[in-house]
């Protein structure tokens, strides 16, 4: 089998997978969570991976929409849908807001910029009375989608969700896949030759910076649909550091990798005290029950390892023993 | 139209009290390959920053085609047609050499922002891709990742490149640098083929390639111009001897 | 259901973990097997996870252990965002809610919810408190030290309002951002105002920042100190040199009587800290919602709240009744920091100035905007 | 150390392999060079010729066989101990440092122990008066060419013995080029040891007392100076010459 | 005399203190130019590293009774030793990465370390005292200021005056300079350049934890301490340019001041005037104040 079939089989089997999901019993609340970090996962990665512009802001595009969609579907009445198109667009134009400045420079000064502006976010949403600063906001309902679909429904809201990261996905698959992905890839390979090619980089750059922060945040909104919910620790750097790992643990520069790293990472997050108490069940020491407590600790060194010893990540390893088999058996 | 296509007037470059180019007046004729040579520091590369904007004048004027392009931008000037090559070889190393050629020509489709667009629609361009690598021999590696060529294929390729953009004026810098003598020949024979239809500006130090090749020769010395002429007249010029050629015997030829 | 399930969700590994933390959870453990690990013939199991304060991850651990593990009672720690998440869940799927660490008053207010009791104080309780006290003893001008989000701007609008009211006045406040880590030019600006009272109308690291710039700068000698947020492990970590004669509220110590004290030694023997009195309300409020179980020999969440809003409460931490609103009203405590010289032994700390009478100190019913109090 | 007798080559590779990760770019080179001579590696492009400089010095990958400089075993050893057997390296791509003054370029190679003092920096501008004029220029400022010279002169000072040279006389106006031969020669009659890399066959014919072609990361063909005429034809064929 | 409505007493008494939290930066964006120059790492553990110097401060006077003067010393030795340990165990393996890689290495340093230390300590920290020699304020007419303060400034400024100096005007700066640029070719030339490297990454995380035990009688010592501080360096270090030694200095004294006045005139927006000034610096100069256009 070739590899495109393969992977044309993985995705299938995953969206198989997820349509299902609920129906065999997964917990519809958390998978939608799971989506939505894959969504912001793969936005992020849209721009890193592709363009080689570390953002470390990105939580300013997740949370600034999420606020954004929240306010106006609890306050304003809007419904679901203008609330979710409203902050996919918030996150673009701070995409643009922040792209203009990221891309005045390169590399690792570029990557300071999106965390700094990023941070002047967070002290905003902090002060701004719509937030509800450290509280939140909070309550924010669910609604009927286009008057019809009470998404108040877990299942309802569940397919909903699975279609629209879906779409989204698949967006980016294009993207990559399109006549501008090339330009991208070739700025990212020589910057100073595409400009001698006539190509005002700094466009590319910006319009990849604008549609990888929409889908942020779509990604943004749709969790605060899902959830109910927009607080602080949707802006805060550490968010931003978050879906880098995700990336990173998925494997960087590869489609499917923020999808497989962001469920790791998710799970991980959420799960690390039941694997804690298990491993403390099964192999008697309690020292494992402590690990509930250590998010962080086990974070930080997810980190190292990841960085150290698998650097291209889980897709990207598997991607790269899978080719390693196919040439081994042609030659 | 005029047959003068590049123009510039009192062009001059300083770098913080150092003049790099200075009071350069140059007239480029349209259809001629016209070659700037001079001692190593004269301001060539400079001259060229400045024509295509990579660097600001400090004060003159350039003029295409007779519209005053002093003040705009690199990707602009380039989109006017005035295409260069750079120093030190610039290709987009991971991509393949198709590829790289496909970026010259995608421009001109206009669908370079539409990210809702298929790749497949990019094939269009294949067969004009492959002609582009055959004029500089690089076809049968259409499909290897650039990296892995040696520098001589590299070259080639960024020229396969250039002309993929169609310049009307092409300004190639030291474009047989680096080259065994069979990718030179190879290259100059290249050009002169290339230069069909469109105006070439070029730095070589390599005197058998222009004298080979080149219509017309501007000397540089120490940012201003030396002397001016075709080849006889500049190489049996003593000034030019003196400073570049560094032999006053009258036996003008280049180091290869 | 075989079993009486407990969740407790705080911090357990940021800000806000040693005010509560795994500690808060042992707390709640040392109720459960102080009641018999049994009720109404069930055994009784503690869940308990770290929010990292992420509301969403307080959210999703609440609603997934209600939907899939059957949790009977929700248990809320520090963090007013994750508490007012953890509240609306706990409202939507009928769950008994206790929250301790959370000091925003909004879960009994504004958002206030059948299902939540806010059991130890509030950011009303906490200003009113001090601030009432310190204006009859004569503190008629203040200045104030706020941390500049709705937090810290609450506890200042609240205590400015009871100085105005007893008819001191307010000499001027500087909000400083969150996470500031040097006060010293703020300090600078309190002094200048020569008020009488600095209120730290803050929390955490920026109160004990402040504290310690403020004994550098010698805030303390012209001016009174009062924290209107202050843990005992704030005091403990500065040291009484750094706090000593600072003003502050609080609902419970462990060196009140010998019922609180004996509680301390209890907690001190398997955590070598005293309790904070978050801790020891997370223990009491187990304690009573078990009784609530026990007497009305249900689970039943609208039963056993009705059972817990009738029937007044009294144990070592404190005596009072929950309000129809979900408040637990009972005495606060106006303490002062003792010197060095007064303190006798480790976690020596306070001496009571006044007692605060729970119906004075919080929201009264004409402030509630509680629809369930009307 | 082994001890360096009249006739210790002062640089004997011996089947010499490399890798550029996980290429393989050198299969087997052997050379040796005696004290005194300037030889010169020709070859296409690609043939493999830096990588043999930069192998010397032990910077591609991996390396495997044995380069000896003086008697002395490099391979295993850090770069840095290798150019302190009297070694001077002078890059292809020249590596001048931006962040440093053409002067501080100039200085910037710490002097080798090797008995020989190298060249004096007034020496060095009066070969090359473009450094001299420009020395408080940022490095990467100077002009191709200028850059060029900087990277040669650098490794003058130094007192290394040995010097190794890939494509010096490249980007370099015709007056540049025969000051550089003149260098060259200069050098040999001081007792250098010089190993050049060039693909400017001119420049490097009449300097050079013998000749190694290289293809496909091997010695295909080896000859003094005597027997250059009667190898043009061969050089031809491999070269285009 | 007033100005704004502030008498110009306060205001020299607010420019003072701005450079106390000044020379903060200074040290910080000092070490991290230094390690990015060489290592080409984007060293988010600088905060880390700060706080261990702290906290080494406190622990060494509350386990072993050893006083602030010697940690002066010994906190910058002992988290350097650390230091060459990260270097030689971690950071030696993604040198020829892309940057990215460096960065996320050492932010999961940082969530490791602080982690560590929080599960020991907690958070609310340790107090740590004025050392007696420098306790008590000294009467400069228009305030009084913490003799403690007064040295923290004196002492910063002579460390990065001293470290300017040698990385600027010395052979060994030369060499550091290049290795930043091309470290094979520089070890081609002789020099030892992976000891170079690992003593460099060594020397910023001790200026690191210099600062941290400056800062110990000043702020309290917690596993936290370094979080925040961090994101305004490297905001200061956007604003300088990192092109140069001297700017760093420059721009982290220059921002504590700023930050000082806008404590007075506009406090509320004393953690975010450092990223508007960023906003700012970007559009006029997009290499920052002092860095250089390549
Ligand atoms: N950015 C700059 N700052 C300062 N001086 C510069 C800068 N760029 C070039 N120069 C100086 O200007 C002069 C001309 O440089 P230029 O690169 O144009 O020379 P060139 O003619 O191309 O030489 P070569 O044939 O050696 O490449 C040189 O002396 C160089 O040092
Ligand atoms: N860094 C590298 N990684 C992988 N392959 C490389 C690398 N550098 C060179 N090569 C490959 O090694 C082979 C030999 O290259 P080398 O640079 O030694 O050739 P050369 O004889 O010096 O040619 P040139 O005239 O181009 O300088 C070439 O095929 C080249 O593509
Ligand atoms: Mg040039
Ligand atoms: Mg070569």
């Amino acid at each position: 089998m070739n590899p495109k079939n393969l992977s044309a089989l993985g995705y299938g089997l995953l969206f198989i997978a997820l349509l299902a999901a609920p129906l065999l019993g997964a917990y519809p609340v958390f998978v939608m969570k799971l989506m939505c970090f894959a969504l912001f996962a793969s936005a992020f990665n849209l721009l890193l991976g592709y363009t080689g512009m570390l953002s470390f802001g990105h939580a300013a595009f997740l949370g600034g929409a999420a606020y954004a969609a929240g306010h106006s579907i609890k306050v304003w009445g809007f419904t679901p849908e203008v609330g979710l198109l409203l902050g996919t667009a918030s996150g673009a134009l701070l995409g643009l807001i922040v792209g203009f400045f990221a891309i005045r420079r390169q590399g690792i000064y570029s990557t300071m910029i999106t965390l700094a502006l990023a941070q002047m976010l967070f002290f905003v949403c902090l002060q701004a009375p719509f937030t509800g600063g450290e509280d939140g906001l909070q309550g924010v309902p669910r609604g009927k989608l286009f008057g019809l679909i009470d998404l108040q429904n877990d299942l309802a809201m569940y397919y909903v969700v699975l279609a629209v990261v879906t779409a989204a996905f698949l967006l980016i698959v294009r993207t990559i896949h399109s006549p501008y992905g090339q330009v991208l890839k070739a700025i990212k390979e020589n910057e100073p030759r595409a400009i001698s090619l006539g190509y005002d980089t700094n466009r590319f750059k910006l319009l990849a910076f604008v549609l990888s922060a929409a889908l942020a945040g779509l990604a943004g909104s749709l969790k605060t649909l899902v959830l109910g919910f927009a607080t602080l620790s949707d802006v805060h750097w550490s968010a931003s550091g978050h879906v880098v790992l995700m990336t990173l643990v998925g494997g960087l520069g590869t489609l499917s990798g923020p999808l497989v790293g962001s469920a790791v990472v998710v799970l991980l997050e959420n799960k690390i005290g039941d694997l804690g108490e298990l491993l403390a069940n099964v192999s008697g020491i309690a020292w494992f029950q402590t690990l509930g407590e250590s998010v962080t600790i086990v974070t930080g060194l997810i980190f190292v390892v990841c960085v150290l010893a698998f650097r291209r990540g889980i897709m990207g390893e598997l991607i790269a023993w899978l080719t390693r088999l196919r040439a081994g058996k042609k030659a | 139209m005029s047959d003068v296509i590049l123009e510039t007037q009192h062009l001059t470059k300083e770098f913080k009290g150092f003049t790099a180019v200075s009071d350069v007046t140059l007239s480029v004729r349209r259809g001629s390959i016209h070659a700037l040579i001079g001692p190593n520091g004269a301001g060539k590369t400079t001259c060229f920053n400045l024509l295509t904007k990579f660097l600001e004048p400090t004060s003159g004027t350039i003029r295409f085609n007779g519209h005053d392009i002093t003040r705009e931008a690199p990707a602009q000037i380039a989109r006017r047609g005035v295409i260069r090559s750079f120093q030190i070889s610039a290709v987009f190393p991971h991509l393949t050499l198709i590829e790289n050629v496909r970026i010259g020509l995608q421009r001109k489709l206009g669908t370079a922002f539409h990210f809702w667009r298929s790749e497949r629609s990019l094939r269009q361009l294949d067969e004009r891709a492959m002609q582009l690598l055959t004029e500089v021999g690089l076809e049968d590696l259409a499909d290897e990742l650039t990296v892995n060529l040696p520098y001589g294929r590299k070259r080639a390729l960024e020229i396969a490149t250039t002309l993929a953009m169609e310049p009307e004026l092409m300004l190639l810098d030291e474009p047989t640098q680096g080259m065994g003598h069979e990718d030179v020949d190879r290259v100059t024979q290249l050009i002169k083929k290339v230069s069909a239809g469109r105006t070439i500006l070029m730095v070589e130090h390599n005197m058998k390639v222009i004298s080979t090749i080149a219509d017309r020769i501007t000397v540089l010395q120490r940012g201003a111009v030396l002397a001016e002429g075709a080849y006889a007249e500049v190489s049996s010029n003593p000034q030019v001897m003196e400073a570049y050629m560094g032999t006053t015997d009258g036996q003008l030829q280049g180091a290869h | 259901q075989e079993k009486v399930k407990i969740g407790f969700i705080t911090d357990m590994s940021s800000l806000y973990s040693d005010v509560d933390g795994k500690n808060g959870a042992l707390a709640i453990q040392m109720a459960i097997d102080d009641f018999g690990g049994k009720v109404n013939g069930k055994p009784i199991e503690l869940l308990s996870a770290d929010h990292q304060n992420k509301a969403d991850i307080a959210a999703t651990k609440a609603r997934e252990w209600i939907d899939t593990q059957g949790l009977t009672m929700l248990f809320g720690g520090t963090n007013s965002g994750t508490a007012l998440a953890m509240a609306q869940i706990a409202n939507e799927k009928k769950r008994v809610f206790m929250v301790n660490g959370a000091g925003g008053s909004a879960l009994t207010n504004e958002q206030c919810t059948p299902y939540t009791v806010h059991y130890a104080y509030d950011t009303v309780a906490l200003a009113k408190g001090t601030a009432g006290a310190l204006v009859d003893q004569g503190g008629k001008s203040w200045f104030f030290l706020t941390a500049d989000y709705a937090f810290g701007q609450l506890l200042e609008r609240d205590a400015a309002a009871v100085v105005k009211s007893k008819g001191g006045t307010v000499a001027g406040a500087v909000r400083h951002p969150l996470n500031a880590s040097d006060f010293s030019s703020f300090l600078l600006q309190a002094q200048n105002s020569k008020a009488q009272v600095l209120g730290l109308a803050n929390a955490g690291g920026d109160t004990i920042n402040a504290i310690k710039a403020a004994k550098e700068f010698g805030v303390g000698k012209s001016m009174k100190m009062a924290g209107l947020l202050v843990f005992i492990t704030d005091v403990h970590s500065l040291g009484l040199k750094n706090t000593e004669g600072l003003l502050l509220t609080t609902s419970w110590d462990w060196n009140l009587n010998d019922q609180t004290r004996a509680f301390g030694k209890k907690f001190f023997e398997k955590t070598k800290r005293m309790p904070t009195d978050i801790q020891a309300a997370n223990y009491s409020a187990t304690m009573n919602y078990l009784k609530a179980l026990q007497a009305t020999k249900t689970e039943d969440a609208d039963k056993v709240m009705a059972y817990l809003k009738s029937t007044p409460l009294d144990d070592f931490y404190a005596k009072g009744t929950i309000r129809p609103d979900g408040r637990y009203v009972h005495d606060m405590y106006l303490m002062q920091v003792k010197s060095p010289a007064e303190s006798k032994q480790p976690w020596d700390y306070y001496k009571v100035v006044t007692k605060l009478p729970g119906d004075q100190v919080f929201t009264t019913k004409a402030e509630s905007k509680c629809a369930l109090w009307k | 150390m082994a001890t360096v007798s009249a006739n210790t080559p002062a640089l004997e590779i011996t089947n010499l392999q490399a890798w550029y990760g996980e290429s393989h770019v050198l299969h087997g080179v052997d050379i040796v060079v005696q004290p005194g001579e300037v030889v010169t590696l020709l070859g296409r492009n690609g043939a493999g010729r830096t990588t043999t400089m930069r192998a010397i010095m032990g910077l591609t990958g991996a390396r495997k066989g044995s380069v000896k400089i003086n008697g002395v075993e490099t391979v295993g050893m850090a770069t840095h101990r290798i150019a302190h057997l009297g070694v001077g390296y002078c890059p292809e791509e020249r590596g001048i440092f931006s962040s440093l003054s053409c002067e501080e370029n100039l200085l910037l190679p710490p002097l080798l122990k090797t008995g020989t003092p190298g060249m004096s920096v007034d020496e060095i501008y009066t070969m090359f008066p473009n450094l001299a004029e420009r020395r408080h220029s940022q490095g990467t400022r100077l002009s191709g060419g200028e850059q060029q010279m900087l990277a040669v002169a650098r490794i003058l000072r130094t007192g290394a013995k040995l010097l190794l040279l890939d494509e010096i006389s490249e980007g370099l106006a015709p007056v540049i080029v025969q000051a550089l031969a003149r260098m060259i020669t200069t050098l040999r009659q001081r007792g250098y040891t010089v190993v050049m890399v060039e693909q400017n066959f001119r420049f490097a014919a009449p300097l050079a007392d013998r000749f190694y072609v290289m293809e496909h990361g091997r010695i295909v063909e080896r000859f003094g100076a005597s027997e250059l005429a009667e190898k043009m034809p061969v050089l031809n064929e491999l070269l285009g010459v | 005399m007033e100005i704004f409505g502030v008498s110009l007493p306060a205001m020299l008494s607010q420019l003072l203190l701005g450079l106390v939290n000044g020379s903060f930066y200074a040290i910080l964006s000092l070490g991290l130019a230094v390690i990015f120059g060489l290592l080409n790492v984007i060293n988010f553990a600088h905060g880390a590293l700060f706080m261990m110097g702290a906290v080494i401060t406190w622990m060494a006077m509350n386990y072993l009774g050893i006083g602030y003067w010697w940690m002066l010393v010994l906190a910058p030795l002992v988290v350097g030793v650390f230091g060459v340990v990260i270097e030689r165990l971690l950071l030696r393996w993604i040198y020829k990465l892309d940057h990215l890689y460096g960065l996320l290495l050492t932010l999961g340093l940082t969530l490791l370390i602080e982690g560590l230390f929080r599960s020991f300590y907690g958070v609310s920290g340790l107090g740590y005292d004025t050392p007696e020699l420098l306790e008590g304020a000294t009467n400069l007419g228009f305030m009084m200021l913490p003799n403690y303060r007064a040295w923290v400034v004196v002492v910063s400024i002579v460390v990065c005056i001293a470290t300017w100096y040698v990385i600027e005007k010395t052979k060994l700066g030369a060499y550091l300079r290049a290795g930043t640029e091309n470290p094979r070719l520089v070890e081609a030339f002789g020099i030892n350049v992976p000891v170079m490297i690992t003593l460099t990454y060594a020397f910023g995380a001790a200026l690191a934890a210099f600062a941290g035990v400056l800062a110990a009688p000043v702020y309290q010592v917690s596993p936290l301490m370094g979080q925040n501080l961090i994101i305004v360096v490297f905001a200061v270090v956007v604003i300088g340019g990192m092109g140069s030694i001297m700017g760093s200095i420059l721009t982290g004294l220059g921002l504590g001041i700023v930050e000082g006045f806008t404590k007075v005139f506009y406090p509320e927006a004393s953690s975010t005037v450092v990223f508007v000034i960023m906003v700012i610096v970007l559009l006029i100069r997009p290499a920052g104040l002092f860095g250089k256009e390549k």
